[in-house]
């Protein structure tokens, strides 16, 4: 038992909300007639596609090429006819250059894709290279490329990994999901992590607002006699987060700027960890994610095995369409999750959850002046002080922003879920972090 | 080096020239200021010593320090009208002298403030003299009592203090009962009081 | 459909609290200590308070229509600072000295400076103090005993018992302030070896007094004591306080330091008999120590921000508190600390601006 | 030396009688130089350092040279027959000896320590026409304050002066990110806040020590 | 340049309290009644007159180097000269006024005429530019001593105006009112000038 309490500094409690969608069992939607793949769908170089229009593709057939270390490729995700090359709208802003394949209804694969007995006894560096080749980057919503987090330099050795099942985003139940229905591959996937890593501690983190999840993994952990502890963690925003994750558990300070590994831990996403497993057994890139469907403008919501690059309105109408009031449509979370001017824009490997919401929930009015009532310094896990940022980028004083470590912050939208004068917190702090950048840039 | 001499030299010279005129004007005015002074000690002492006559006052001295007055009631000094001492203590911002003259039983018979810098409109009512009176009012009250009288209510004394300034109240008032018990010890007494009033106690 | 998605930065759900909720909650808090002021001191009570409300609201509304900005009184910060006004003055007194005080708290102490939000400094206790300069007789005479209870807060049997009548037309504080004077001349007169029988007599008297101001406990608690319209009864602050608390309107960091350091310092100094003979009890439930400490240092725009910066202003609240009690000129500190403390806000903001998580290690 | 009475000085010129908020001395450079916290640490700081130095010399020039006493400077040298009563040039001198102690201490911050000078040499030009220097130098007088006494007012008066600088520059700091109206920002709402820090300042008045 | 301007730009245009901002200390420490104000007013215009007529005077005699403590010597001396007088014929108001009479040496509009205009200018410009100024000045300071006076003592020039029943404001005698007035005072000068322009 640890005496010491299981958590972070700030934070907050916003409603939950994961009772319209924790119960609905992963369905498979059907492939749609078409795919939109972007070119970029992870943190770094985007990659670069090695089709053209035209050419016949089968599922799991790469059609862009990763582009330098920080990169993955990314593959066909339905069988068919290359139709378009050609910029179209991405849920995380702007139009980028994607792929778009019309499905020929046959459901071909790829004939690489092919399950191996042996892959336990495969090597560190081949497991990698799977892992690469599947195009796999941290489908939590940061997509970071996987297999660069599992490459840390020689001088940074891992001695903890976390297996990150808190989903402390409001809404969404997909991780949760998965949990409870493929126990078994997540834990082969951390078996794979940690032999990669050869590091000994292993912990499964999961809020206690998920006790099925957490009675699965330890029952599953025990059958499995795997040496990793399954801990239960207080329910709290942003729990999820690496830096606030590896405090919580290991009470490890994450130096600011700087990376989990700096302080010997890594952090995957449970459906990181279960395609992990699948890119190394089988050699199956991601061409497929589980993604929460809810909010109460969504009809019926649901968790859906979705194929990557279906438009959002084809999974929205796979769930029943929306309801009149429905205002927002929401990639990812309600507290990170990135607002969406259409709903063309196709599920990628970080969209976690689909969100419609009703004017309602957004609880959205116009801005009141700060009273300083604190309650954001109270909330941020990064211990900033956002008012003073807030006000500061107001009248365009970047250089104060900067000096109040404006770059330190995660946007995790605690400050602006708790402040009772709704001032856009990270929509500031986005901004100057923007600004502050441009100017660094331009000193260097 | 040559140049710092030559405007040094300059500069010594216009406060030369400067001083030079300001003694001229110091030389006129000196006596001026002097003769100010000194008429604010003599109105003092005036409104102190009603009964005495005005050119019958002496001072008396010990080591450079005038510890009271006395005055006569003729230039011939027979008969002495009265004692006067200057009353000084802390008040709110500022020490307060107030000139005091008592007759020889020990009874204030006039009183003026001559320094204080208090509140504007609090402790200043100290001097404050009420429309259509011709004194100010709070000194009024000292007139004809004896030095057990002096208190003010707030210390159950008969002295009304000034709303809102009772600390520049109390300081005029207990400084004048300090300076009265002094000046007793150093007269060695006063005489008999010729109609003794019994001294409030209130307690 | 399209066309109606409002794209905004996330996130994109927000707590339900706003400006308006928090201050009509303190608005809610503060009605007990207002029924208990009417109650305890008439109908002239409610009078102050309807006053000191309205000409906040008209005076904010004025100026905002006058000078062509949006009208703010709906969300409430004027009605509160009008009730924390009428708090603070004694309750006789005449009509305009609400009126004024409150059109001086938001004319000068709030709108000039960008309104609610930005002032510095709370404009109610600025009201006050306003008023206290300018009009002291008004507001330093209280002469509305509370029902069923004397203004010294002493039990009226032990008013008769030890003829105190003549000491206790005053405060708790003040009666504790003038006798505690006496009791130090006569220990100066016990001393020196003189006698002076008026003046022993006399500190019989202010013994008497101040032990019995220490019995007087529960008569400050329920209120039963003179002072101001909405500071005298403990019982009915805390009420108010523990609402707020449950609300989470205010945080326990500067009330509890503030209180805390009253009683330290007050147990240390404020006694007769030398060091550790005060009596922190009673400097605690008086002189709207309670009101300031949980609802007007607490004001959310005149308070640092930060966790440390909120102890140290609780500590200096109280430090200038007892100050002021002890040696200062007025017979209680409260609305001038929380004012003095108000200016160092910005300071402790500055200086006490917590560690970047993850910035611990470096130095 | 009674060291209470000095303890009384120094807390009656840092907060009853506050240079600025009581007595309105040095109200230009604390109007002037309230706008940013750095400048305002480093003009108290000159500020101290010079009103403690003025201080002194002033009491010394006034009592070995313009005071009509048997230690008077000029009646020890000219062995005149009474002591020279030279204090109506009181004003002259102390004004000329403050510009020349401020020059003076400019030029040996610099030689002696260049950073020291970097943060407070800007300041040390305006404190010429100070008001506050020359006004400390005077009220030494009119308190007649002895040697030590007038060196400790002098300190403590600029710490005052500091204390309700720096006070104002946070808060300064603050309101240039407020929605003040248009034809109060700048100097007239400084002014404002000024009253109100000297109504804050009041509950300070009457401190019996 | 009309000798007319130059007399006048000191009430409005350039007047050195509410549109230069200068000479504050006295503004603010002798504005509590209009007595002290014009008292002050008329001591620092006399010291202005003859400070500006003498630096105008010697102005081509003075070494560039020495020229501002040259400058200060002579506004000292005219500065002893008025307290001198003032202490021996207007004693009440010499103690009233108090430190700020010598302080009028380091009023900033007295050095920094000399230094922007009767260094540069012939005297009987500069004898009107300090007329100007100094007039400026007083009037600067009568305007708020009515105010604080009248409002604050129910008074002006120490006679009783006001109805028995007035309460005075007693603040705006004290400090804390001399800074609301004047920050009252320039604001509403600005507004006034914004609205000028529009």
């Amino acid at each position: 038992m640890r005496l010491k309490k299981l958590t972070f500094k700030g934070g907050v409690h916003p409603p939950e909300y994961k009772e319209l969608a924790e119960d609905k069992a992963i369905e498979v939607m059907p492939a749609p007639e078409f795919v939109v793949i972007p070119i970029q769908q992870h943190i770094g170089a985007p990659a670069e596609p090695v089709v053209a229009v035209g050419d016949e593709v089968k599922i799991g057939d790469v059609i862009c090429q990763a582009k330098g270390f920080v990169s993955v490729p990314s593959h066909a995700t339905v069988s068919g006819t290359v139709k378009a090359i050609e910029p179209r709208p991405h849920p995380v802003g702007g139009n980028v250059l994607s792929i778009i394949i019309e499905n020929d209804g046959k459901d071909e694969w790829s004939p690489d894709v092919a399950f191996d007995e042996k892959y336990a006894e495969l090597d560190a560096d081949e497991m990698k290279k799977r892992i690469l080749n599947a195009g796999l980057a941290g489908m939590g919503g940061a997509t970071f490329p996987s297999h660069v987090k599992l490459s840390p330099p020689a001088d940074k050795p891992i001695d903890t990994f976390i297996l990150n099942g808190a989903e402390c985003e409001p809404y969404l139940t997909a991780d949760h999901r998965m949990m409870l229905e493929k126990t078994r591959d997540i834990l082969e996937g951390v078996k794979i992590i940690m032999k990669i890593l050869n590091c000994k501690n292993g912990y499964i983190a999961i809020e206690n607002n998920k006790p099925d999840a957490v009675r699965a993994m330890r029952q599953a952990v025990k059958e499995m006699k795997m040496d990793v502890e399954v801990v239960s963690l207080p329910v709290k925003y942003p729990q999820g987060a690496e830096k606030q994750l590896i405090k919580a558990i290991t009470n490890r300070n994450v130096p600011a700027g700087g990376l989990p590994m700096d302080v010997g831990c890594l952090v995957h996403n449970v459906g990181t960890a279960k395609a992990i497993y699948d890119a190394v057994s089988s050699k199956k890139p991601l061409i497929e994610r589980v993604v929460t469907v809810t909010g109460q403008g969504i009809k019926e919501p649901k968790n859906v095995l979705v194929r990557i690059g279906t438009p959002f309105e084809k999974v929205i109408e796979f769930c029943g369409g929306v309801t009149e009031n429905t205002i927002k449509i929401v990639n990812g979370g309600p507290m990170m999750g990135i607002a969406q001017f259409s709903m063309e824009v196709p599920v990628i490997k970080g969209t976690s959850g689909i969100l419609a919401l009703t004017d309602k929930e957004t609880g959205m009015r116009d801005p009141d002046p700060c009273i300083r009532c604190a309650r954001c310094v109270d909330v941020c896990p990064m211990n900033l002080l956002p008012n003073e940022m807030a006000r500061q980028i107001e009248y365009n004083n970047f250089d104060e922003a900067h000096q109040l470590g404006v770059l330190d912050c995660i946007e995790c939208g605690s400050c602006s879920f708790i402040c009772p004068s709704r001032i856009r917190h990270v929509h500031l702090f986005k901004y100057a972090k923007m600004e502050v950048t441009k100017k660094l840039k331009a000193r260097a | 080096m040559k140049e710092i001499f030559k405007l040094g030299g300059i500069l010594l010279l216009v406060t030369a020239l400067a001083s030079g005129a300001l003694s001229m004007v110091n030389k006129i005015t000196k006596p001026k200021i002097e003769e100010q002074k000194r008429l604010v000690v003599e109105r003092a002492l005036i409104a102190a010593l009603p009964t005495a006559d005005p050119k019958a006052i002496e001072k008396v001295i010990e080591n450079d320090e005038i510890l009271y007055y006395i005055g006569y009631t003729t230039q011939e000094k027979t008969d002495i009208a009265g004692y006067a001492f200057v009353a000084k203590k802390a008040g709110y911002s500022s020490v307060i002298e107030t000139m005091v003259g008592v007759d020889t039983t020990g009874k204030i018979i006039g009183i003026k403030v001559m320094e204080e810098k208090e509140t504007p409109g609090l402790g200043t009512k100290i001097e404050e003299i009420k429309y259509g009176e011709s004194a100010p009012w709070f000194q009024l009250q000292f007139i004809n009592r004896y030095a057990g009288e002096l208190a003010v209510d707030k210390d159950n004394g008969p002295i009304r203090s000034i709303t809102g300034a009772t600390i520049s109240s109390r300081a005029v008032t207990n400084s004048i009962k300090e300076g009265l018990e002094q000046l007793e010890k150093r007269l060695g007494g006063f005489k008999k009081q010729a109609n003794p009033t019994q001294t409030e106690q209130v307690s | 459909m399209e066309n109606r998605l409002v794209v905004s930065a996330s996130p994109h759900i927000a707590h339900k609290d706003s400006v308006k909720k928090i201050m009509f909650g303190v608005v809610i808090s503060l009605l007990p200590a207002a029924v208990g002021g009417v109650y305890f001191f008439g109908a002239k009570a409610a009078w102050v308070i309807v006053l000191a409300i309205l000409s906040a609201v008209i005076t904010e509304a004025l100026i905002e229509k006058l000078t062509k900005k949006p009208i703010t009184i709906a969300d409430g910060s004027a009605i509160v600072t009008g009730i924390l006004l009428a708090f603070n003055v004694p309750p006789e007194v005449p009509w305009w000295i609400p009126v004024i005080g409150s059109a001086f708290a938001i004319a000068i102490g709030k709108v000039p400076f960008g309104g609610l939000g930005y002032n510095p400094m709370n404009p109610a206790l600025l009201g006050r103090a306003f008023l206290l300069a300018s009009w002291p007789s008004h507001m330093t005479i209280f002469k509305t005993a509370p029902k069923d209870g004397s203004l010294s807060g002493i039990n009226l049997a032990a008013i008769k018992s030890y003829g105190l009548d003549a000491i206790t037309s005053a405060t708790p504080l003040n009666v504790f302030k003038t006798q505690r004077g006496i009791l130090f001349e006569w220990h100066d007169v016990l001393k020196s070896g003189m006698e002076n029988p008026a003046l022993q007599a006399k500190a019989d008297l202010a013994n008497n007094a101040i032990s019995q101001l220490s019995d007087s406990y529960a008569n400050l608690f329920w209120g039963r004591v003179g002072g101001c319209v909405g500071e005298t009864s403990v019982f009915l602050l805390l009420i108010g306080a523990l609402y707020l608390i449950y609300k989470r309107y205010i945080g326990l960091r500067i009330p509890l330091t503030y209180i805390g350091t009253v009683a330290v310092l007050t147990w240390l100094f404020a006694g007769t008999e030398g060091l550790f003979s005060g009596d922190p009890l009673f400097h605690v439930l008086s002189g709207g120590l309670i009101l300031g400490a949980f609802f007007m240092a607490t004001d959310m725009v005149t308070s640092p921000v930060t966790p440390k910066g909120r102890i140290w202003f609780g500590v200096g609240c109280g430090v200038i508190t007892v100050i002021i009690r002890l040696v200062g000129g007025y017979p209680e500190g409260v609305s001038y600390s929380i004012l003095l403390m108000n200016l160092t806000v910005p300071l402790l903001d500055r200086y006490t601006k917590p560690k970047t998580f993850g910035k611990v290690e470096q130095k | 030396m009674d060291l209470n009475h000095l303890f009384v000085i120094t807390i009656s010129a840092i907060f009853i009688n506050n240079f600025v908020l009581n007595r309105f001395l040095g109200i230009c450079p604390y109007i002037g130089v309230s706008k940013n916290m750095d400048s305002a640490v480093g003009m108290g700081m000159a500020v101290v350092f010079v009103m403690t130095l003025a201080s002194m010399v002033t009491w010394l020039i006034y009592d070995f040279m313009l005071k009509p006493t048997t230690s008077n400077i000029f009646y020890i040298i000219f062995s005149a027959k009474e002591p020279p009563d030279l204090t109506y040039l009181k004003t002259i001198a102390f004004i000329l000896v403050i510009a020349s102690l401020v020059q003076f201490v400019e030029m040996v911050v610099q030689k002696v320590s260049p950073t020291l000078y970097k943060s407070l040499g800007i300041y040390l030009p305006l404190i010429t026409t100070n008001c506050a220097i020359l006004g400390v130098a005077f009220l030494n007088l009119d308190e007649n304050f002895n040697f030590i006494e007038s060196i400790v007012n002098g300190f403590a008066a600029g710490v005052g002066f500091t204390l309700a600088l720096v006070l104002m520059a946070g808060i300064r700091e603050r309101l240039e990110l407020a929605p003040i109206p248009k034809p109060l920002r700048g100097v007239p709402i400084a002014f404002l806040m000024a009253g109100l820090m000297a109504i804050a300042f009041l509950g300070f008045s009457g401190l019996k020590l | 340049m009309s000798m007319m301007s130059e007399f006048s730009k000191g009430f409005y245009k350039e007047n050195p309290v509410f549109k230069l901002v200068l000479g504050l200390c006295p503004t603010l420490a002798v504005s509590n009644s209009v007595q002290n104000a014009i008292g002050m007013g008329v001591a620092a215009t006399f010291v202005l007159i003859m400070s500006n007529v003498i630096v105008s005077l010697i102005r081509k005699g003075v070494p560039k180097k020495i020229r501002i403590p040259i400058y200060i010597v002579v506004i000292a001396t005219f500065v002893t000269i008025v307290d001198l007088v003032m202490a021996g014929f207007a004693p009440a108001l010499h103690k009233s006024l108090g430190i700020f009479v010598p302080l009028i040496v380091v009023n900033c509009i007295i050095l920094g005429r000399a230094e922007a205009f009767a260094g540069k200018n012939p005297v009987f410009y500069s004898f009107l530019d300090g007329l100007g100024m100094g007039l400026g000045f007083t009037f600067a300071l009568t305007i708020i001593s009515i105010v604080r006076e009248l409002l604050g003592n129910g008074s002006l020039w120490g006679v009783p105006l006001m109805p028995p029943s007035f309460e005075p404001v007693l603040l705006l005698i004290l400090p804390p009112g001399a800074f609301l007035t004047l920050g009252l005072f320039l604001g509403f000068f600005n507004w006034l000038d914004a609205k000028r322009d529009a």
